[in-house]
């Protein structure tokens, strides 16, 4: 196991240097010439083709792509992540300031997700087909469907300025967490809670439960003791998946609460075509990522001893 | 002898299958008593495990119960399910036949020992760990290997694994479903003795479901003998052993490999198309007329020792019968014809 | 007014409630130095900060702001500023001419786009300062632009790495939260008259309906860039104002004059007559802004003509001119045709902060000129696609806001000028007539140029100006005294202060 | 030539997730087997005999040792070459009851090899599947129900009715009788003795049951701690 | 015990059970059958749009906007006079096209390389979930622009940038389930036929591992709407005036709380269409020859 970590730890470098690639080429395929999107975010309408040209040349944006990436690499080597194209920033600072902001509701959202899903969908398990297991189907599917954008919207409307309970926007004391948590943490609870519901009801009807309950547990013990580590596989792989999406993908909620987080500073330095942030935020989010998922696959081997990484057999 | 412990009335076991409705126990009416240990035998698929089963209502969805099973005067199946709860384990414990697939392969197996005490007798986790530990070096398995999960096991060891849980509570009831199949002889006798050993201790009951007719005749009190989800003989151990009044109950015992593996031509009817009359009579060599069309009640043929068979009612029963041996018997049709 | 400010303000001193305002604000200060652009709402905080030579008043007047006089050469290529004396930096270093070269070198990003006729700024004296120009410019007005401002020199450390803003305006910086905040507290020492409030807040709040529903809780005393569809509902809420002004921000839709359809003046001008502004103000904008009906200039601008002629919807003479353009709908689709082609244009819109207003325009757009048998396609974008697609030529229509547009001055006809890569249009007596209006001194001969500029675009339209954008600013309960302005920063917080309850 | 030839075979099982562990199940085992011949296996339980016998089908690759079947190294064996040897060796699963596809109906599970090995035509396989259950005296009414809806032998019967299916070579029997009552198993063994002499069969019969492997087998090994120990 | 007559004695209980029994079975099939009907509905809405809509979906009505619900116009007019409810049935042939496309196509493809990857293990594997680690950690925006830059707006394009980037979440997701999977007896036993590994996956380890897919899948759709919409903000997805439930909704925002029928019907469109698949879905996991007594005990 210690070996499979150590090769999963070095692979990280080979998904970093992977998403680097893919979204150096990808920023330099999307439409527009870089020098002259960073020119527009940098002074505005008024500009020359002198301007353009100089600051091509200072940010040596007129090199082939693949110079461009190596030297960003070679950079990257020494550690050093370059300064914001756009706002001359140091990358490495601005990101470090926002990444706090972007884990934190990542972990609470997560967490409130999971909070209404287990519970949820175990019950929809356990009374399986009753008018319980249809209510919380239905809550599911309604969460679902509805949108972040709207959801958080209709959140600080409700709790914001109707109920005056919680702050309508920022970044803060926990308070300012319980709705950007909500707004994510709902729509992602009910993909978990159907899927808990589902991988519960397969392994309930397993013998080894049947066996568990002719030992006389309560439905508490049989499902907390014997089903509930069976069933979570999925659920641990959803979960996991999810915290990455968090992490870069907020956009929307982050925009909504004002929420000072990476996935608003990522979007935008795409749109302005701001290469070294756009790297960073890509290289940060993709090592969070790698490491989220290598927890949840040494999840897999804690919670079912029959998978192995290390195959000798 | 004393009071019955369990009594089962006329008790219906039907499985809903895309085929129609499968009786898999029909009109079974038993007693265990006190101190008593009853075998339970009979051709596979007669409805054995489902009768074990029936009694703790662990059954499927599919399945449905009639009858009464009544446990020290409560009716068992009139129970709601938390109250029914309260005699699984404790008081009466259960066995399973298929061991890899009734332990679960995420727990190890010491803590699934130690659950059964964490839960029942409130202990704390180190002394339910010990006691799993004992629990497994009783069965024969190393206390060590109580941090393995199941699929580490071998076939025997999990079947070993199965008996500490069944005698972990010491219930005052244990159905025992082939706890010693696939042990070596030694160890055979050992769980055997070990299982004996606490039920007589405890003065406790036991229901063995077992194909093992040695073992049964040894350590058994009384047979029930099925036979197409119904019982077709029960009495006193020694007495059907040596004495069988079902044509089954013969043959079966003719069978023993020790008796040079004679068999009965023909397979047990499936439970979906019973034979009209007595459900033994196509392969039975003391068929009569009545037999194809009457289906035989299970009478008294001298005081504990009942029999589902015309024959033994008549009272006409010959000694001896030719049997179809090895020899005789033809390979399977298939096998003539080359691929 | 003078005395009714002073009784009011007296008030507030007594009040006992704080003068600590917060305003929501849609994006950060990410630059706060001159060699970058003050983007988006940024230059609400820098106007608080900094301070121009040439200041414009809540009705686009320029009136003195750190140069207390300016005077020209004949020519019109040599400026002199007077710079007002006893004026100091946040950090106590002097305001005098060496700062004002100091902001306006080289280094400066706005001598390299719209100062670049600029050749030397220098200082005469110490409070006197001469800029030569390449070619005449009224350049008063273009120094009223809050983006170019005056910036203490000792902003910079010995290395010229930028440490933090240093700038004579009546408010100072205190510090900044990433996408959070930013914190002014009250320049004690300041020239002009002095800020009623201790602090101001800005809290970034990207999106819009947040800021509203911030300004309702009373998180914020005040929000900027409210949007139409919420004035209505807010103007009925107790306690909260709405502040809206006419500005000097039009929107158009520029056509690619340099290929089919649009090289066609006729069928410009058909889709001139085809589209209703007053609709598009009544209808989309809630009533907000003022229909232009072709006319370029807003009528809070200088030498905006008006008398000038503008269009009113007519649709058979739509459809007339674009017949004798050769565009007539034969086969009964509903789209005209030429030749056997289709008139099938495109419409791009910026993804960007302006979509909100211009994705429902564009679609009545696309309405209206399904009408004459002109089947739009939009395409919303995003900036880099825009310009790809601009400098390529490949787009018909693109619907712009407040191009170009700084300060009262109509520097604005330049966007049609054949020398700005964006213009797409090419007309050597447009050209003529926008230089000669930009260098001309005389008033009276300006004036009769941009008029006829004007007159020019009507006819030849080589874009169809929509509507002349009305800017709202909502205020809470407790602020009171604020005026809002005609043009970029229309948040000028002299005379605001606070009564909580 | 030998039909089965198996050379000094070792398989150790590592677990634990963080430590190594090392439990030496089957450790250094050599025996031969002639076609048509049974060999009997027994011993105390865990000594390693269903892993032998899984290891000799290079169902768990060996941890060293050689399998030679027909004197080739079945170690080598890819593609074709070992999807031939799937029918020509097989093995009876100890745990039959966990050994079916729960979500396959019987009929499935004993078609299955018949269709993958294509052994025969599709129009016969009905019937070589009704044949085939009655061979393991079955009734056909089990034919399409779920493995749960069986019980622990007829399981076990129709775990040995889809290896027979296959008619392979070589048959690792891992207590193929365990879930029968003696007359059944009487019928199964008398089966099995039929086709191995109708067909040379050649059987590695893992029992414990010594009064059946007496019977089954030619010659018996005794397996202890991973060796064995003695052929009697 | 002398006269056994062979009665039986129902006690209350199982009688009782019998009930609820029927009742679960009738239940499950009224799911499965509901969800088809849906399913129906939305296709016969999506087929017969032209037919069904009482008004041209870009009708623009300038004088009467933002309307509430009436019968001329059942489900009021949107912000530019256009009637909702022609559009929602308009844009049920784009959303519910995109939503059964990029779903079945990540679905299969997602799932396919989760089977692979579990399954085989080795450099395989880890190729596969580096892969998805890259993917999922590239950020879907820039690969929306590029698609829009090569490509040019339109459904192949919105269609394709989904499909990329949702294709992971299966893959990993299957992935987990087969590798316990792989694990079990039945595989073993499986494996001992020695059948190609792609049999196994396909026959043994596939429909062992759907419940968690189809879940996924059923629920995604979602997700995929409204993800498409928000793709036509930059300029890839279907642009304006195309009805489409997502950008409806979108557009209907800022009247979020003056006009909620604007958000409110593409919404419940979005709802609905999830209702259908999730009752479909669950009907295809009873019928993934799950066997019949799912259910745990016999109450
Ligand atoms: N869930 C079920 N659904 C339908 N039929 C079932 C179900 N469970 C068992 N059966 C059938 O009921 C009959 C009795 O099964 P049971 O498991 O009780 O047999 P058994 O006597 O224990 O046999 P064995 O000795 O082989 O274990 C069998 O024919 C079996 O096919
Ligand atoms: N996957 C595994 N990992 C670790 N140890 C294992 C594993 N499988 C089996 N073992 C151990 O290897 C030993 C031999 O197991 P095997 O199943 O071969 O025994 P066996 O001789 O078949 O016993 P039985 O007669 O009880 O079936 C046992 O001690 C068992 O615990
Ligand atoms: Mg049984
Ligand atoms: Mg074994």
């Amino acid at each position: 196991m210690w070996k499979y970590i150590a090769k999963r730890l070095a692979m990280v470098s080979v998904v970093i240097a992977g998403v680097t690639l893919v979204a150096f080429s990808a920023m330099y395929l999307a439409p527009g010439d870089p020098a002259e999107v960073i020119a527009l975010a940098r002074y505005g309408d008024d500009l020359s083709a002198s301007q353009i040209e100089t600051l091509s040349d200072a940010e040596g944006l007129d090199a082939p792509v693949h110079m461009q990436y190596l030297i960003w690499m070679g950079h990257l080597l020494r550690l050093d992540f370059g300064k914001s194209l756009v706002t001359s920033e140091d990358v490495l600072t601005e990101i470090l300031q926002k990444l706090p902001a972007t884990a934190e509701l990542a972990i609470v959202s997560l967490l409130v997700s999971l909070l209404i899903a287990l519970p949820t969908g175990v019950l929809g398990a356990l009374r399986k087909n009753t008018l319980l297991d249809s209510g919380c189907m239905f809550v599911s599917l309604v969460g679902v469907s509805v949108p972040n954008f709207w959801l958080g919207l209709l959140l600080i409307w409700l709790f914001a300025l109707t109920l005056h309970l919680f702050p309508s926007f920022g970044y803060g004391g926990l308070e300012h967490f319980v709705l950007p948590a909500l707004t994510l943490g709902s729509s992602m609870a009910a993909v978990t809670a159907r899927l808990t519901r589902a991988s519960l009801l397969e392994v309930l009807g397993q013998d080894y439960i049947l066996a568990a309950r002719a030992r006389g547990f309560d439905e508490r013990t049989v499902l907390f003791r014997h089903a509930l580590k069976n069933a979570l596989l999925p659920v641990i792989t959803f979960a996991g998946m999810q915290f990455g999406y968090l992490l870069g993908g907020a956009v929307i909620v982050e925009s909504i609460f004002s929420w000072p987080g990476i996935g608003k500073l990522l979007v935008d330095s795409i749109f302005a075509r701001d290469f070294s942030m756009v790297q960073g935020c890509v290289l940060f989010i993709a090592v969070l990522f790698s490491l989220s998922s290598l927890v949840v696959d040494i999840l897999y081997a804690v919670l079912d001893p029959r998978i192995r990484y290390d195959r000798s057999d | 002898m004393s009071s019955p412990l369990l009594s089962i009335e006329y008790l219906n076991v039907t499985f809903k299958t895309s085929k129609g409705p499968l009786k898999a126990n029909e009109g079974i009416s038993l007693e265990i008593r006190e101190g008593e240990t009853l075998g339970l035998i009979g051709e596979t698929g007669c409805g054995k495990t489902t009768l074990g089963k029936a009694i703790l209502r662990l059954l499927s969805g599919n399945a449905k119960i009639e009858g009464k099973i009544v446990y020290r005067d409560t009716d068992l199946l009139s129970l709601p399910e938390k109250k029914m709860r309260l005699f699984r384990g404790k008081e009466i414990g259960i066995m399973f036949q298929n061991p890899s697939a009734c332990l679960n392969p995420v727990l190890s197996t010491g803590r699934q020992i130690a659950e059964i005490y964490r839960y029942h007798e409130g202990v704390g986790k180190k002394e339910a760990e010990e006691k799993a530990g004992e629990m497994l070096e009783l069965v024969g398995i190393n206390s060590l290997r109580g941090h393995d999960y199941p699929h580490q096991f071998s076939g025997g060891m999990l079947q070993r694994v199965m008996v500490a849980i069944g005698l972990a509570l010491r219930p005052g009831l244990l159905i025992a479903d082939e706890p010693t199949k696939g042990l070596d002889t030694d160890t055979k006798v050992q769980i055997a003795e070990l299982i004996d050993g606490l039920i007589r201790r405890e003065n406790a009951s036991m229901l063995l479901i077992t194909h093992d007719l040695e073992l049964a005749g040894s350590f058994v009190d009384r047979i029930a003998v099925m036979y197409a989800g119904e019982i077709v003989e029960v009495g006193k151990a020694a007495e059907v052993i040596s004495n069988p009044k079902h044509p089954y109950t013969l043959d079966l015992l003719h069978s023993l490999p020790g008796k040079g593996f004679r068999t009965v031509s023909g397979q047990a009817p499936g439970l979906l198309s019973l034979p009209q009359g007595c459900r033994y009579h196509p392969r039975c060599s003391f068929r009569l007329e009545v037999c194809s069309q009457v289906h035989p009640a299970l009478r008294g043929f001298c005081d504990e020792h009942l029999t589902r068979c015309f024959l033994s009612e008549m009272g006409r029963r010959k000694e001896t019968a030719p049997r179809s041996s090895l020899t005789e018997q033809s390979a399977p049709s298939y096998v003539e014809e080359e691929a | 007014t003078d005395k009714e400010t002073e009784g009011t303000a007296e008030g507030a001193e007594s009040g006992e409630g704080s003068q600590d305002l917060v305003v929501g604000v849609g994006t950060d200060v990410n630059s706060w130095y001159l060699d970058m652009f003050a983007s988006g709402d940024a230059r609400f905080v820098w106007a608080q900060v900094y301070e121009t030579l040439v200041r414009l008043d809540s009705d686009l007047n320029v009136i003195p702001g750190l140069a207390e006089s300016w005077e020209s050469s004949d020519d019109g290529k040599t400026w002199i500023f007077h710079l007002r004396e006893n004026v100091t930096f946040h950090d106590g270093t002097p305001f005098n001419a060496d700062s004002v070269v100091f902001s306006y070198s080289n280094q400066s990003y706005v001598r390299q786009a719209v100062l670049r006729p600029v050749q030397s700024v220098e200082a005469l004296d110490d409070h006197t300062v001469q800029f030569v120009l390449a070619k005449p410019m009224p350049l008063p007005f273009y120094l009223t632009h809050v983006a170019w401002p005056v910036m203490g020199p000792s902003c910079l450390d010995a290395e010229g790495n930028f440490v933090k803003p240093v700038g004579t305006g009546p408010f100072e910086f205190e510090s900044q939260a990433k996408d959070q905040e930013i914190v002014l507290t009250k320049n004690e020492a300041y020239w002009g008259e002095k800020p009623l409030l201790d602090k101001v807040t800005f809290k970034v709040i990207p999106e819009a309906a947040t800021r509203v529903i911030a300004l309702e809780t009373g998180e914020v005393d005040m929000i900027i860039k409210v949007p139409e569809y919420d004035v209505a509902r807010l103007e009925a809420e107790e306690g909260i104002r709405i502040h809206r002004k006419l500005t000097t921000f039009t929107d158009f839709l520029q056509f690619n004059c340099e290929k089919s359809p649009f090289d066609d003046t006729r069928v410009r001008q058909s889709v001139a007559y085809t589209i209703d502004t007053e609709t598009l103000v009544n209808e989309v904008l809630e009533g907000i802004g003022e229909p232009a009906g072709g006319r370029a200039y807003s009528p809070v601008m200088m030498y905006s003509d008006p008398d000038l002629e503008t269009y009113t919807p007519d649709l058979d003479k739509a459809k007339a001119l674009l017949e004798e353009a050769g565009w007539k709908d034969a086969d009964g689709d509903g789209i005209a045709e030429k030749d056997g082609e289709p008139l099938h244009v495109t419409l791009v819109v910026s993804k960007g902060v302006w979509a909100a207003r211009h994705n429902p325009m564009a679609q009545v757009v696309q309405g209206a000129l399904k009408e004459i048998g002109m089947d739009v396609e939009i395409q919303v974008l995003d900036d880099g696609a825009i310009s790809k697609l601009e400098s390529a030529g490949d787009f018909d229509m693109i619907l712009r806001s407040g191009y170009f547009v700084w300060g009262p001055y109509p520097r604005h006809f330049f966007v049609h000028h054949s020398g700005n890569p964006y213009s797409h249009y090419n007309n050597e007596t447009y050209d003529q007539l926008v230089d000669e209006a930009d260098m001309t001194l005389d008033s009276q001969e300006q004036e009769e140029l941009y008029h006829s500029l004007q007159v020019f675009v009507i006819d030849e339209v080589p874009a169809f100006y929509l509507v002349h954008e009305e800017k709202i600013v909502a205020t809470g309960p407790a602020v009171n005294g604020y005026v809002i302005s005609s043009e970029d920063p229309w948040l000028n917080l002299s005379g605001v202060y606070l009564e909580r309850t | 030539m030998k039909l089965l030839k198996v050379e000094d075979l070792k398989k150790y099982y590592y677990s634990g997730l963080f430590k190594k562990e090392v439990h030496k199940a089957v450790d250094g085992v050599s025996f031969e087997l002639e076609r048509g011949e049974t060999l009997g296996l027994v011993g105390k339980s865990g000594c390693g005999k269903s892993t032998l016998g899984r290891t000799v089908l290079r169902l768990l690759e060996p941890t060293s040792g050689r399998v030679l079947f027909e004197g080739q190294d079945i170690s080598g064996f890819k593609g074709s070459a070992l999807k031939n040897l799937g029918i020509r060796m097989q093995i009876i699963f100890q745990n039959s009851e966990s050994c079916l596809n729960p979500r396959m109906k019987v009929y499935e599970a004993i078609a299955e090899p018949l269709r993958l090995h294509r052994l025969c035509e599709r129009d016969e396989e009905k019937g070589r599947v009704q044949e085939l259950i009655e061979a393991v005296s079955l009734s056909e009414e089990l034919l399409f129900r779920y493995p749960r809806e069986l019980s622990g032998g007829q399981l076990q019967r129709i775990a040995i009715a889809r290896v027979l299916g296959m008619k392979p070579e070589f048959i690792v029997a891992d207590e193929p009788t365990s879930m029968l009552d003696p007359l059944v198993q009487a019928q199964i063994l008398s089966l099995l003795k039929s086709l191995q002499e109708n067909y040379g069969i050649s059987f590695l019969f893992i029992s414990h049951d010594m009064e059946v492997v007496k019977w089954m087998s030619d010659e018996i090994a005794v397996m202890e701690e991973g060796k064995i120990i003695d052929f009697r | 015990m002398t006269d056994l007559i062979e009665r039986t004695v129902r006690t209350e209980k199982a009688y009782l059970a019998e009930k609820r029994l029927s009742f679960g079975e009738f239940r499950k099939n009224r799911l499965a059958v509901s969800g088809i009907l849906l399913i129906t509905v939305l296709c016969v809405l999506a087929l017969f749009a032209p037919n069904l809509a009482p008004h041209d979906p870009l009708a623009q009505r300038l004088d009467s906007r933002l309307l509430s619900p009436s019968l001329e116009y059942p489900f009021g007019t949107d912000e530019l006079g256009r009637c909702i409810f022609s559009r929602v049935i308009y844009g049920t042939r784009i959303s519910l096209g995109i939503g059964l496309l990029v779903v079945a196509v990540t679905s299969i493809a997602g799932t396919s390389l989760g089977l692979l990857s579990g399954y085989r293990g080795g450099m395989l594997d880890e190729a596969i979930m580096r892969g998805v680690d890259i993917v999922m950690a590239f950020p879907n925006i820039i690969l929306a622009l590029v698609i829009a830059g090569l490509m040019g707006p339109g459904f192949s394009s919105v269609v394709l940038a989904l499909v990329f980037t949702q294709w992971p979440a299966y893959a990993r997701l299957v992935r987990g389930q087969v590798l316990s999977l792989r694990k079990r007896a039945f595989v073993e036993a499986a494996r001992a036929l020695r059948p190609s590994s792609f049999y196994i996956m396909r026959k043994h380890i596939l429909p062992n591992c759907m419940d968690p897919v189809i879940v996924l899948g059923t629920l995604e759709i979602a997700h995929v709407i409204i993800f498409a919409s928000a793709l036509s903000f930059l300029g890839l997805g279907i642009q304006p005036p195309v009805p489409e439930w997502g950008s409806m909704l979108k557009a209907g925002i800022p009247y979020l709380f003056t006009a909620p029928h604007l958000t409110f019907f593409p919404g419940l469109m979005i709802i609905f269409t999830v209702f259908a698949f999730n009752f479909a879905g669950d009907g295809l996991r009873e019928r993934l020859g799950q066997p019949a007594d799912q259910e745990v005990l016999a109450r």
